[in-house]
């Protein structure tokens, strides 16, 4: 109540805390919301209940030892902060990564991207009061995660991809199991729409529920599917095609309301894209004329990079991570800051909370899909 | 309008403006003195509709870490960092999205009394990021509404991330 | 040592050795061809069919021979009347006893109800999620699960916080009950199986199933927790601006039946249509379906089931006006939830239905409260199957759904009615 | 009014196919595992507890070095003492009682299971360090989570106890106790 004074607040008025243990504010975030009966009349999101310190982890660590710590950003899709760390010590490094293991890159990051989608399909319909969306969203989410336990042992936290390439190859009939997965999923995203896109009650929930401009979206820095939704047409992968994205083709969402409808329906749409990138990979990769190396030789486990700086970002589940990498020629990162989206889609709270109920409130913070472990760091 | 022409265009008008040294791997880099930073960024954001703030953050560069490790002597002509300089970097990464340029401004004040003009009327996206340059670094942004720490806890003394921070043991341990 | 030894030797024995206690190898693991598997090709589903298949066809057989025996328990009472009479006991002692023996018998409806629907819910909730549901407790599909969650929350501490208004706070779960019992009274369970043949029956049961509303915005305001205060309120709202488009689908009901005595309008609807379709309300032509639609929703809103769980939404109020509660009176709460399912199922097989008249003409054989039983038990199923498909509305979204549809659809439907008489007449 | 009518017919067959779709899934297969019933095996490469194995390890210390949390700890044995020089033979090379290694501790409370010190270990063709397919350890007290192998204990793993700090062998503990060596 630090920010607080109850005299602060006006005869009919009611301070709640939503959070920081509160069932759908998916990890620890608070918000300090003034209610007027049911009508929010100011909210103040504070964060930081999760803060490790990880800028400052970056720097004690060597850049081979420093990829466990991304792992745990943004926990839910573990493989985006991967690669985003690692294109940012490659550009550092000057690396180059062989073709195959920039397959490899795409394809799992894909699926990773479907795992976290099916996360966040799972608890907005948790949040609006449908349980069975959820089970059936970890039914498919399982299996995704036994192709990761099969590929790179972990099945939330990977550490599979390398500077300078992944750390292993496809096992022995992954190929075909993914596969299998893919075409078992496709139909299951058209029972999603059917039980809960079309649905009149989650409609008359999320419609026109937590506007959100063009220029508010801009100014306030979102990313991802929170940024499409809003109307400008802004992916990391087309705007800075980074591994082969260049040599897929697949289609962006956008959306031009910026409701809450729009960012769930541009995420569902997003998941069929992803799974066609995925197959498109997996035919690239059982091409007979690539490479097999996945790893470039030469790349020393002590990296060295020569003193300088670099900034590479990648288009994860949540929005555009960036990774801005300082190095003063030692073993050990001098400065890494990470540019996490869920850290930005947490700031507009701030401004779009005013005035809705709170019902609203819970559908607004599910639409924008934070993970706090991206925001707080 | 490729960066080049929107950099001689501010060259024009700003004399400070100069193409920094320390590139940003990926991105043309140019150092701006602190008191023009928030005219240059309005005038990036009015006539060349760079109306996106992708990364606000700062480095801290004290005078005695960047001599330890040598860097200035070995390094070619362009000194890759401004290690050694006494000082905090601040590196604002901003874009065009339709047009899809981006430009990385840095700007570097001195370590005693780090203060400059915050962009919070420009890019909303800056209140949060700068409050958290303020709460790892202690580095004041004028006019900003509400600079207090958003990642800390209020009882955390000191600033962690700056190179000579030194853990005050408190409540928590 | 293959890896596959290598693997064995890692993982230990299952701790619990049931009977299919094994270890699940990596290819064993649930993953469905290209298309979802035909479920005939598991064994462990044509088991599970077969058994089902046998315990309802079992039921049936056990209905069909145990027949009417309820009736002839009719002629007991007058039988026990002589025998008392000849004993020289007073006339009004004897209906004393006997009807304490009814009310006892009436009281075992609720809670025999409530064991059943929690594993009821808990199963089918499991199998709408490809999940399992309680396996373990009873051996044989978790049938003792209700027992055992009823022993616990028996056992459990009763927590009252030390803000909360002690004597409203232990009044709530009072209130709340006491009318969920209470309005069993004029509902019938067959063709002569009731407690008290009311001729105001319907009037009776909504009259006593408005006052639970009153427990539950007591429960919110003595909880002294700002959710429970939010839930109670909502709930309030809620539950008494559901109260009227509920009646109001009655009502041509019971223009079409002519009487407010529920076993009579049931028993009305005996006969058939052309020798197939039965002559139950619901097929009047339009009337009766609309009715029975508004009906259906109304009521689940009453019983604050989702889509209409706003009192109690578990992720914005935490529980709402049941935050508070543990032990039993949290299970008192649960067992007037269930209660009110209960009678609206009775309500809508006894007025749209036809309770106790068989669907079509040569199924007579079985007793009438087998077929009342079988309708409320379908009619309950649609309200577990609504629980585990719709999100929630929200609370403004809910009102404009009651006030500016479910309203002037039943008061639409009214006129409708009028007509329809008319027209037969 | 037409477009309310046909709002209200669209909600309504839309609610009805929602209902359609979870019944369809009720008459179909369930995929729960009944953990303890059903033990789930994990796949060959998952990353479980880590396993040591004394006689593969030959006390390199590059494990030491790569794990990012430093929740390894090892001391190599002493020299092997040099027999005696009998003259007219070449000095006997220093015979050496089992393994190069003196004790080797591992704290499991801060292991984050990411397997970089199985891939540093260059011990052939069998790894001394390697990730088990045990995911069931569980421990009682945080000292207990640091495991501690010494020359003469037979197989992997006494606990530091809690009440003096001293290493004892647990009883009826974790799986990683009876973890086989690796060959």
């Amino acid at each position: 109540m630090t920010d607080k004074t109850s005299a602060a607040l006006k005869a009919d008025q009611m301070f709640i805390n939503f959070g920081p243990q509160h069932p759908s504010t998916h990890g620890v975030l608070r918000i300090a919301l003034t209610v007027e009966g049911e009508v929010v009349v100011k909210a103040a999101p504070d964060v930081g209940y999760l803060h490790r310190g990880m800028e400052k982890l970056f720097e004690a660590r060597t850049y081979s030892q420093a990829l466990i710590l991304t792992d745990r950003l943004d926990y839910i899709s573990a493989m985006h902060n991967n690669l985003a760390y690692c294109l940012a010590v490659e550009r550092l490094a000057g690396v180059q990564v062989p073709l195959r293991a920039e397959y490899l890159r795409v394809l799992t990051a894909e699926l990773n991207r479907i795992a976290s989608h099916l996360v966040f399909f799972g608890t907005f319909a948790v949040d609006m009061g449908a349980f069975t969306p959820f089970l059936y969203a970890f039914r498919e989410r399982e299996m995704i995660l036994d192709l990761f336990e099969m590929l790179c042992g972990g099945r939330l936290l990977y550490s599979y991809v390398r500077v300078g390439g992944v750390s292993a190859d496809l096992p022995a009939g992954w190929t075909e199991k993914c596969r299998e997965f893919i075409a078992f999923f496709k139909p299951r995203l058209k029972d999603y729409d059917t039980l809960l896109s079309t649905n009149p009650i989650f409609k008359s929930r999320t419609d026109g529920v937590g506007l959100i401009s063009a220029a508010q979206a801009l100014s306030w820095g979102l990313s991802g599917p929170n940024l499409r939704a809003s109307g400008p047409d802004y992916d990391v992968r087309k705007a800075e095609p980074y591994c082969v994205y260049d040599k897929l083709n697949f289609k962006v969402p956008v959306a031009r309301t910026g409701s809450c409808w729009d960012r769930y329906y541009c995420r569902m749409l997003e998941m069929g894209q992803s799974a066609e990138i995925a197959l498109q990979c997996l035919d690239a990769l059982a091409a007979p004329e690539l490479a097999p190396e996945i790893m470039t030789k030469g790349v020393p486990k002590m990296l060295k990079p020569a003193a300088g700086q670099a900034y590479a970002h990648v288009e994860a589940s949540r929005g555009d991570l960036g990774f801005y990498a300082v190095s003063d020629g030692s073993l050990s990162p001098y400065r890494m800051h990470v540019r996490g989206p869920s850290f930005l889609n947490v700031a507009i709270l701030q401004e779009i909370l005013t005035g809705c109920k709170i019902a609203d409130v819970v559908a607004i913070l599910g639409s924008l899909d934070i993970v706090l472990g991206e925001v707080d760091r | 309008m490729p960066a080049e022409e929107i950099f001689l265009n501010l060259q024009a008008s700003f004399a400070g403006l100069v193409k920094s040294e320390a590139q940003v791997k990926g991105y043309p880099t140019w150092t701006v003195p602190a008191q023009a930073l928030r005219p240059v960024c309005d005038r990036l954001r009015t006539k060349f509709s760079f109306d996106y703030l992708d990364m606000v953050t700062a480095v801290d560069w004290p005078a005695s870490a960047g001599a330890v490790t040598q860097v200035a002597a070995s390094a070619p002509a362009a000194a890759p960092t401004a290690a050694g300089r006494d000082v905090f970097e601040l590196v604002y990464l901003i874009s065009a999205l339709s047009s899809g340029i981006r430009v990385c401004l840095r700007c570097e004040i001195p370590r005693k009394e780090p203060s400059i003009h915050s962009l919070y009327g420009i890019y909303m996206a800056a209140d949060w990021q700068e409050r958290e340059v303020y709460d790892l670094f202690g580095i004041n942004f004028e006019g900003h509404p509400n600079l207090k720490r958003v990642l800390t806890p209020e009882t955390q003394q000191g600033h962690p991330l700056r190179k000579d921070y030194v853990h005050v043991p408190d409540s928590y341990d | 040592m293959t890896t596959e030894e290598t693997i064995l030797t890692k993982i230990s024995e299952p701790v619990f050795n049931h009977a299919n206690g094994r270890l699940l190898m990596p290819e064993e693991r649930y993953w469905p061809s290209r298309k979802w598997k035909s479920p005939w090709s598991l064994p462990a589903y044509r088991s599970g069919a077969a058994l089902l298949a046998g315990i309802l066809s079992g039921a049936v057989l056990a209905a069909w021979l145990i027949g009417e025996i309820p009736l002839r328990l009719a002629p007991l009472y007058s039988l026990a009347e002589q025998y008392a009479l000849s004993y020289g006991v007073p006339l009004f002692l004897f209906h004393l006893a006997w009807t304490v023996i009814k009310a006892a018998l009436l009281l075992a409806v609720p809670l025999v109800n409530a064991l059943f629907a929690v594993w009821w819910e808990r199963k089918v909730s499991a199998h709408i999620q490809s999940r399992l549901g309680p396996m373990y407790v009873g051996r044989f599909q978790g049938c003792l699960q209700t027992v055992a969650d009823g022993l616990k929350l028996f056992l459990k501490e009763d927590i009252v916080p030390d803000c909360a208004d002690k004597l409203v706070h232990l009044l709530a779960p009072v209130v709340v009950v006491i009318p969920a019992i209470l309005v069993f009274a004029p509902v019938p369970f067959g063709r002569e199986l009731i407690y008290a043949d009311l001729d105001i029956g319907t009037v009776y049961v909504f009259a006593v199933g408005g006052v639970s509303v009153m427990g539950i915005i007591m429960a919110g305001w003595a909880s002294g927790n700002k959710f429970s205060l939010l839930g109670g309120l909502r709930s309030a709202a809620q539950l008494v601006s559901y109260e009227l488009p509920r009646t109001f689908a009655v009502i041509p009901i019971i223009m079409l039946a002519g009487t407010l005595n529920i076993s009579a309008i049931a028993g009305l609807q005996a006969g058939y249509w052309g020798g197939i379709l039965p002559r139950w309300f619901i097929f009047y032509p339009v009337v009766g379906q609309v009715a029975f639609i508004v009906f259906l929703i109304a009521s689940v809103a009453e019983t604050n089931r989702v889509p209409f769980d706003i009192p109690e939404a578990e992720s914005e109020l935490v529980a709402g006006f049941n935050t508070e509660y543990s032990g039993m009176k949290f299970a008192l709460f649960f067992l007037s939830e269930f209660a009110y399912v209960l009678l609206s199922c009775l309500l809508m097989a006894a007025f749209f239905f036809g309770g106790g008249e068989p669907p079509l003409p040569f199924l007579g054989f079985l007793p009438s409260w087998a077929w009342f039983l079988a309708k409320t038990l379908t009619l309950m199923f649609c309200f577990l199957w609504f629980r585990w498909t719709f999100p929630r509305f929200r609370v403004d979204r809910l009102m404009d759904f009651n006030w500016k549809f479910l309203l002037p659809v039943s008061l639409l439907n009214i006129a409708a009615a009028g007509l329809l008489i008319w027209l037969i007449s | 009014m037409k477009n309310y009518l046909s709002f209200v017919a669209e909600a309504f067959v839309n609610t009805l196919k929602g209902l359609w779709v979870t019944l369809k899934v009720m008459f179909l297969p369930t995929i729960t595992v009944q953990y303890p019933t059903e033990k789930m095996v994990p796949y060959p490469r998952f990353r479980g507890m880590l396993a040591y194995d004394a006689e593969a390890c030959i006390a390199c210390g590059m494990c030491v070095r790569a794990c990012p949390s430093k929740c390894i700890a090892l001391a190599k044995a002493a020299p092997a003492p040099v027999p005696a020089a009998v003259e007219g033979q070449p000095p006997a090379p220093a015979v050496r009682s089992g393994p190069k290694i003196e004790w080797y501790t591992i704290d499991y409370g801060r292991c984050n299971f990411c397997g970089l010190c199985e891939e540093s270990c260059p011990t052939k063709p069998v790894k001394a360090l390697w990730h088990s397919l045990d995911y069931e350890a569980v421990f009682s007290t945080r000292e207990e989570m640091t495991r501690r192998w010494k020359r003469g204990d037979t197989l992997w793993g006494t606990a530091r106890g809690s009440a003096d700090g001293q290493f004892a062998p647990v009883a009826d503990q974790i799986h990683i106790q009876d973890v086989p060596v690796r060959k």
